[in-house]
């Protein structure tokens, strides 16, 4: 490989985080950044290629090497790395409504859900896949929280675009607009059964 | 089927999702002797189970069977500990009274009828949405989960070598921090203490009555038996007080004997 | 590179320490021990020959993969370059509680933001902004937290007393419940300088 390509290859592999692209430009400030986007593609390539356990992906605004799916039992079961836990459906129930309405505010969260978050919300803090973002207007100015680079990170996403978009699910999640009409269709219609 | 303790749901962040479905299926038969065991996890609330019910019945999300559905919702709230049922408590009330508004004769103008269970429709269709949602993020994280990055961080050079990047934080965000922490903050335990002054005048004039009609008198003379602590302690101050006066003699025939007290006054003055 | 070289490379990429030979020979329990020592030979020819930014070597008793040493200080100045980084709203608020507090133990900040602190407390200590400034009494004889030197200069303070509302809010920052005499103590405190 190239001698930019190489020394992007140690700063990412140096790095237990994606390396963000501003980054990765900064590591040798002669080389434009079309050549770093070039170097990029060569050591992907490379990986690819060449038969390497590991394959560059890029995650959030940055990129970062990760090991190949087909080799993870094998090293799970030497025990040389574990497979981080999986978030508990609340948790996840509460980052699909942060994800999609961010900025939003806990009371709205807990209408959506029918449940308490307060917990939940400190958790995900905790683990910094949600954060506080702001403040809302009205009473109590409440707290409002949307998602961060980790949650990026956690789902190995570039940005929030690669989700489905709101539309794409069976009801667009916007209720305010988009549920209001069926909610009203079923509301004119007298009951069938009780 | 895992049975799981009553561990607050909104505090699991983590959890098994996989098991869902053919937890479902097998619930039914293990509810009746569920009272104390709980498979709470399995939903994340109300509306969960609620979905679950509807999907389970097969029944038109808009045309809610709303009599079966409150019906099965409170058997298997009622299955639930206390605890972990506050949750699903409210929806259940809910259900019983759009049950109750259905049953209720209508309005005579048809036009201006509102079906009762609208807004609950609206609400299921919200969080069947969030779960399509999650679907998506938990295939995503499972796809995420079985890659690994690197973990290795050299332990010669690592601790002097935290961080380096500048912080961009001012002290009005410090400030708003110590104002969420103080919103957020479980309100403090207040213990209402109610005064309750000890009666060291009312003990003395109740040893002194003793005193006016025999010259002993014993501890258990002004003490009831049922005595409260601050009556207790009344007394107690009061027979020290009265001694220090030089009004009685205190005396104890043994150690943790009773405590018996003489009138001063008349053996000074024979 | 061959299957088996390929397995080893991801295996020792997602260790967090050098890997023994004998971990190394458990990952694919098919291969002989000639196998998976010509793999590594195989893995160590090819980082060398092909121009990659890191090289295989071996540690005491086992194999590890680190970055070369000429891109070290590369990496690390563009480490420092990098864009400035904002406290996520969880390390503030332990941060603050820190600061009215101090000293205080995990366990109370525990209390009060009512989640673990754990990872905050190290990223904090990483970050200088707080440190172990003692034990306290009692069981286990916990760390106690305070803020550093860096912490005051973050915030252009000159000391502690120059922190808004110092006293109201040391007392207005205690657990809900239990510590309430400890919490009275170190409020009547004046606040130390650090």
């Amino acid at each position: 490989m190239k001698p930019l390509a190489k020394l992007l290859e140690a700063a990412l592999f140096a790095s237990a985080r994606p390396v963000p692209n501003e980054a990765l430009g900064q590591l040798d400030p002669e080389s434009s950044a079309a050549a770093v986007a070039a170097a990029l593609d060569e050591i992907r390539e490379h990986y690819n290629s060449d038969g390497h356990g590991m394959e560059l992906v890029t995650v959030g605004d940055g990129w970062q090497i990760l090991t190949r799916p087909e080799y993870t039992e094998a090293i799970e079961r030497a025990q040389l790395a574990a497979r981080p836990q999986r978030l508990s459906a609340a948790a996840l129930e509460t980052l699909a409504i942060i994800a999609y309405r961010q900025p939003i505010g806990r009371a709205e969260i807990e209408e959506i859900r029918g449940v308490g978050a307060g917990a939940i919300l400190k958790s995900l803090q905790e683990r910094g896949l949600a954060d506080v973002v702001g403040r809302g207007e009205g009473m109590g100015r409440p707290l409002l929280y949307g998602t961060t680079p980790v949650f990026l990170e956690h789902f190995a996403l570039r940005h929030l675009g690669e989700l489905p978009r709101a539309d794409e699910l069976a009801v667009a999640l916007r209720p305010a607009q988009g549920n209001q009409q069926a909610a009203e269709q079923a509301a004119r219609q007298p009951p069938r059964s009780v | 089927m895992t049975v799981a303790p009553a561990a607050p749901v909104t505090e699991q962040i983590y959890g098994v999702r996989g098991m869902r479905a053919p937890d479902r299926s097998s619930r039914d038969e293990v509810s009746e002797s569920a009272t104390f065991v709980v498979d709470l996890p399995e939903f994340s609330g109300p509306l969960d189970l609620l979905l679950s019910l509807i999907r389970d019945e097969q029944v038109d999300i808009y045309d809610i069977p709303i009599a079966r559905v409150a019906e099965q919702f409170l058997a298997r709230v009622s299955g639930m500990p206390i605890d972990a049922a506050a949750e699903y408590l409210e929806m259940a009330a809910r259900l019983v009274r759009i049950k109750a508004q259905l049953l209720l004769p209508g309005p005579e103008g048809i036009e201006a009828w509102e079906d009762p269970r609208a807004e609950l429709v609206r609400r299921l269709l919200e969080y069947q949405q969030v779960r399509e949602v999650v679907d998506v993020l938990e295939r995503l994280s499972d796809e995420r989960r079985n890659r690994f990055s690197r973990t290795y961080t050299p332990i010669s050079v690592q601790p002097a070598e935290p961080d380096e990047r500048p912080l961009a934080t001012s002290l009005a965000d410090l400030f708003s921090a110590v104002d969420r922490v103080l919103r957020q903050a479980r309100r403090p335990l207040v213990h209402d203490v109610i005064p309750r002054a000890l009666d060291v005048d009312g003990a003395m004039t109740a040893i002194r009555t003793v005193l006016t009609v025999r010259a002993r008198g014993c501890w258990s003379d002004v003490v009831m038996r049922d005595a409260e602590p601050w009556q207790i302690l009344s007394v107690f101050l009061a027979l020290l007080e009265l001694a220090k006066r030089g009004e009685v003699r205190l005396a104890q025939r043994k150690p943790f004997a009773a405590v018996e007290f003489t009138d001063e006054t008349i053996s000074e003055t024979p």
